[in-house]
């Protein structure tokens, strides 16, 4: 939604400070201004949106929340550049400018009576918690089947939703780990990187199992390949994929990975097709 | 043209921190009397002056510049200054040669005792600067912008 | 091909089969022909039978200098005009390339390009440093004038034909790639935190662009025209840098390119350097 | 049926007179800059001036979609859409870039995201097409299957033999333009046009190469180096390309207000793909001329039903500061993916 090019305008109602460390990540509870604009706003597990800083410039940001919740949507933002240090900048009840939402989504339809394994690493989490919040939402907990998570961050300081951990772990059929990149003191939870984790840590044997995986490009790589190692169908291996975005709906050129633009046909693959597209991203 | 009189000059003065902030200090201290249209930035050294931050400051609002560092010979870091000399001249040639009034890009040396100096540079800068009236903007009409100028009309 | 140009070419076309066969260097960067259009195109040959593709005719403005920084840590020759000796002059002076990495296949007796109106402007007419050159060094030295084509007008009349020479720039940057001077890794033009230019096509913008572009352009251009020949809109690029160009000459005595071992114009300077300008 | 009609050529003017009653008339003009002599288009009064003897250096595109165009003010959500007093009507357009359009077409009016400005822009511009009697400069729009002297959805096609100017009028509500001149000899056209024909196919050049290319096999092909050794990265062969239609926005501030502007914007620069956090998928330069290749001639048919983004007009290899010529480039991709078994190039 959104006038094709120009943004509708919402504004900031909450925001939450995530990180305590150098890796500055904000949680933002944003809404549409105007009412039925914010009904007719319906977005998906995976889509992302366009928001404008007012005279500073425009940004792609997948959603953090679940579409459950109905009339507002959470983006966790790490500041790295103009935009994003912009919108760290601003208060609550700061205007913003809304384009989308676009994309495709994670596939929540088809992956209905599966388990889920869910590998996040930093900031990849954010994407992925639209879609855990979604499945373990009482009205489609029990549509899907066991859960369990792994999650990875630089250190203590750079966890993100700390105070969603204790909802997960409690919700049935569930189990969450965390890790970190190395031991530090205080520490109970595993220590070391996702995919050399992943085979004691998790149970991979279950059949009818999906794997959302979302993080920096390093680390989908390394754990799409032990994955893959572990006899896993590449069909079964779901990541969403970050490229440098301006239109967000497939026209103005720059986010392709060989014919398909990642806004528009992606953000999110399986491991399948992206092992037919170019080694471009 | 605005009435030249009553127009009041934006200026950017970039004050070396050891000589010419301290001559500044020292203007105000002393209750000298100097045009508060300048807008001081302190900075460690005339040397740190990138042409760049000059000609960027005639896009943000300025009607003119000042730099003003210590004296050849006495920068604190010893040869600041003499590098930055010819960058300004050399950029003081090319705005003038590009059509800019010389009066608008302004450089000179002072030191910290030179209180009553820095004050009578500065009635002089504005002076210049209300002598050739309000700066127009590169494209010559100031900060509004016309769209079919810019449109593929063009 | 006039038989000067022809020989210039066989010559190189030889010494080049030589210093290919004998690995002298890993390749050469010179001039061929484009298949279809006939047209000059800079052509990068490693394989001594394809040598005689090389030639040199008064077509080739192109300054191949900038592609030596492609092929840093290995040897590479190079087919040079006197311009681009300069060039890598200037690129030695800055060690942006190291002298061993380079073979500088010069042409001596440079009469000036087809329609390259800065070469009326040029003295340098043998090679400044080579290793091997091509034809016999012109005798005399020539030191022409470097003509300002707007010395009549007054300072409104000068501001009025810029914007309006400016205006139409794409800002497609075939002057900034085609410049050997222009070797930042990310162009002020290209940043945005600071953004130093707007990225409109409007007279603000563009005005802005090609005057930080000229004022970077301070005592390195050394006038070669190959920023005028690359402009697909036919601005007048040098008019602002011909006249940094004249300052540093009269001003300084300082003119780029001429000497490796001389620092360049803001690389160094002098106690009792002018300050013409300046409030006293 | 269309309606043929033949004008001398001083007659042109009384033509143009009375279409400017109702149409802003853009033709072919001459402009000369510094030593650069150009056709290019403008906005004409004086109808003597019109030049159409050659291909325009530039394309017909900034009537479409402009290199910058303002959106609207950002926290306005109006969009702006510029209503001229009278349509456009572009004047003398040949083939390969009225077949430009025709490209763009898809891609910015698809059922999901209309492009508001595109749309507006060609409901009210109006483009009478003119045949090639000669080749142009670089062009081969017939290797691509284009027809240098006809377009079927162009509402007048024009043809100039010489002293002649023939108007085939298709469009019915035309023809009221065209009612004090003499009919012309359908048959005399069809002889004339036959032997152009003849000329273009001396001159044609032979495009082999399968289209859309193999994706995965060209995109890997090692020959992408060679040929973009001399490229400077520069955005000339974009930017003077009638297809390529990338941009990008800025923002621009105007008093109080900010407005959200569009503008073109090209892969052959870095910054194109470089993203917030330093990385860039496309990191050198025969990368990003192998996106622009691959796009045109690979992406664009996979995704549009086998068109080509590429009119074959020519220009970027006539603008290209260092000669790079697309001709090349095709044949020697031609060359390498014949020898790739399974394979099977249409040459």
């Amino acid at each position: 939604m959104g006038k094709y090019l120009l943004p509708y305008r919402g504004e900031i109602l909450k925001i939450t400070q995530e990180t305590g460390s150098n890796l500055n990540i904000k949680t933002f509870r944003i809404r549409l201004k105007e009412e039925e604009e914010r009904k007719k706003f319906k977005f998906l597990p995976g889509q992302f949106v366009e928001l404008t800083v007012f005279g500073v410039g425009e940004a792609p940001f997948g959603f953090a929340s679940s579409p459950t919740q109905e009339d507002y949507f959470d983006i966790s933002i790490k500041e790295t550049g103009l935009v994003t240090e912009a919108i760290h900048n601003m208060k609550e009840g700061g205007e913003i400018g809304i384009r989308g939402p676009y994309g495709n989504s994670f596939p929540y339809e088809e992956v209905k009576g599966k388990n889920l394994v869910f590998l996040a690493g930093g900031i990849g989490l954010a994407p992925l918690r639209s879609l855990i919040n979604y499945v373990l939402d009482e009205k489609n907990r029990d549509q899907y089947g066991r859960v369990q998570m792994l999650l990875a961050f630089r250190s203590p300081e750079d966890m993100l939703y700390k105070y969603d951990f204790s909802q997960w772990e409690k919700s049935p059929n569930t189990t969450v780990k965390y890790t970190i990149d190395e031991e530090c003191e205080g520490w109970v939870h595993c220590v070391g990187y996702p995919h050399e984790l992943l085979n004691e840590e998790l149970d991979l044997k279950e059949p009818d199992t999906v794997f959302f995986t979302c993080g920096p490009p390093i680390m989908i790589r390394f754990i799409t390949d032990e994955l893959k190692n572990s006899g896993i169908d590449p069909r079964d291996i779901i990541t969403t994929l970050e490229m440098k975005m301006s239109c967000g709906l497939g026209k103005c050129g720059r986010c392709n990975i060989g014919r398909y633009y990642v806004c528009k046909d992606g953000p999110v693959f399986d491991l399948k097709q992206l092992e037919k597209m170019p080694a471009e991203f | 043209m605005a009435a030249k009189e009553n127009f009041e000059p934006k200026i950017l003065a970039f004050l070396c921190n050891w000589c010419s902030y301290a001559a500044a200090d020292l203007a105000g201290s002393s209750r000298m009397q100097y045009p508060p249209q300048i807008r001081v930035i302190r900075v460690p050294c005339s040397g740190r002056i990138d042409p760049f931050l000059l000609i960027r400051a005639f896009n943000s609002g300025a009607d003119g510049v000042l730099v003003s560092g210590c004296h050849p010979g006495d920068c604190h870091y010893l040869d600041g200054n003499y590098y930055a000399r010819r960058r300004f001249l050399m950029l003081k040639e090319l705005m003038q040669y590009a059509g800019i009034p010389e009066e608008r890009v302004n450089f000179t040396w002072c030191s910290a005792s030179e209180g009553k100096r820095f004050a009578a540079i500065v009635d002089r800068v504005v002076a210049r600067i209300k002598e050739v009236g309000p700066w127009e903007g590169f494209d010559g009409r100031g900060f509004a912008r016309r769209e079919e100028e810019m449109a593929g009309g063009k | 091909m006039e038989n000067k140009y022809l020989e210039i070419s066989k010559k190189i076309q030889e010494e080049s089969r030589k210093l290919l066969s004998e690995g002298k260097v890993e390749r050469i960067i010179g001039f061929g022909r484009g298949e279809f259009t006939k047209e000059i195109t800079p052509i990068f040959v490693s394989d001594p039978d394809r040598a005689d593709e090389l030639l040199f005719t008064p077509e080739c403005d192109m300054m191949l200098a900038k592609y030596l920084l492609d092929y840093k840590g290995s040897k590479t020759g190079i087919v040079a005009k006197p311009c681009d000796t300069r060039a890598i002059t200037v690129y030695l002076a800055e060690e942006l390339i190291k002298r061993e990495e380079v073979f500088i296949i010069g042409i001596n007796d440079c009469e000036g390009l087809d329609d390259n109106d800065a070469c009326e402007e040029c003295g340098i007419r043998n090679p400044v440093v080579v290793d091997l050159e091509i034809g016999q060094p012109r005798k005399e030295e020539i030191d022409p004038e470097i003509k300002d084509e707007l010395e009549e007008m007054t300072r409104e009349e000068r501001f009025e034909y810029f914007q309006k020479e400016f205006s139409r720039c794409i800002r497609c940057y075939a002057c900034r790639e085609a410049c050997f001077v222009c070797t930042c890794d990310e162009c002020f033009a290209d940043s945005n935190q600071p953004q130093w230019v707007g990225a409109s096509i409007g007279k603000r913008d563009n005005f802005t662009f090609h005057l930080m572009r000229a004022m970077h352009m301070a005592g390195r251009c050394i006038n070669c025209g190959a920023c005028e020949q690359a402009c697909p809109e036919g601005i007048n690029m040098r008019a602002l840098t011909k006249h940094l160009y004249r300052v540093a000459k009269d001003v300084y005595q300082f003119e780029p390119g001429l000497d490796p071992e001389e620092k360049t114009l803001f690389a160094t300077y002098k106690l009792n350097d002018s300050e013409q300008g300046f409030l006293d | 049926m269309a309606v043929l009609k033949v004008l001398q050529k001083d007659e042109l003017g009384k033509l143009l007179e009375t279409l400017s009653n109702e149409f802003r008339i853009i033709a072919p003009v001459v402009r000369k800059y510094g030593k650069k002599e150009r056709v290019e288009y403008h906005q004409v009064e004086d109808f003597s001036e019109i030049h159409l003897n050659r291909q325009p250096d530039t394309p017909p595109k900034k009537y479409f979609l402009p290199q910058n165009e303002r959106l609207g003010e950002e926290r306005s959500g109006e969009e702006v859409t510029e209503t001229g007093d009278r349509k456009t009507l572009i004047f003398g357009v040949r083939s390969c870039d009225l077949s430009a359009i025709d490209i763009l077409k898809p891609v910015f009016l698809d059922d999901d995201f209309t492009d508001t400005y595109f749309q507006n822009r060609l409901e009210n511009t109006l483009m009478f097409g003119l045949g090639c009697s000669e080749r142009q400069e670089n062009c081969f729009c017939d290797s691509l299957g284009i027809n240098p002297l006809g377009d079927e959805n162009v509402p007048v096609y024009m043809h100039d033999d010489g002293e002649r100017i023939w108007f085939e009028v298709k469009a019915k509500e035309l023809e009221k333009f065209f009612t004090e001149f003499p009919d012309g000899d359908p048959k005399e056209l069809e002889e004339k046009k036959n032997s152009w024909l003849e000329e273009f196919k001396k001159s044609a050049i032979e495009i082999g190469v399968p289209i859309p290319l193999p994706e995965l096999v060209s995109f890997n092909a090692p020959f992408w180096k060679e040929v973009a050794a001399n490229c400077l990265g520069c955005g000339v062969c974009t930017y003077y390309c009638p297809t390529c239609f990338c941009f990008g926005f800025f923002w621009e501030k105007r008093e109080e207000e900010i407005d959200k502007w569009r503008t073109w914007d090209s892969c052959m620069f870095p910054l194109f793909t470089k993203h917030g956090s330093g990385h860039n998928p496309r990191e050198t330069q025969d990368q990003r001329t192998r996106q622009r290749i691959m796009h045109k001639f690979s992406y664009h048919p996979s995704n549009f039903e086998g068109v080509p983004a590429c009119s074959a007009c020519g220009r970027c290899i006539s603008q290209c500061p260092v000669n790079i010529d697309l001709r090349v480039i095709l044949k020697t991709a031609e060359k390498y993916l014949d020898n790739q078994e399974g394979v099977k190039s249409s040459g």
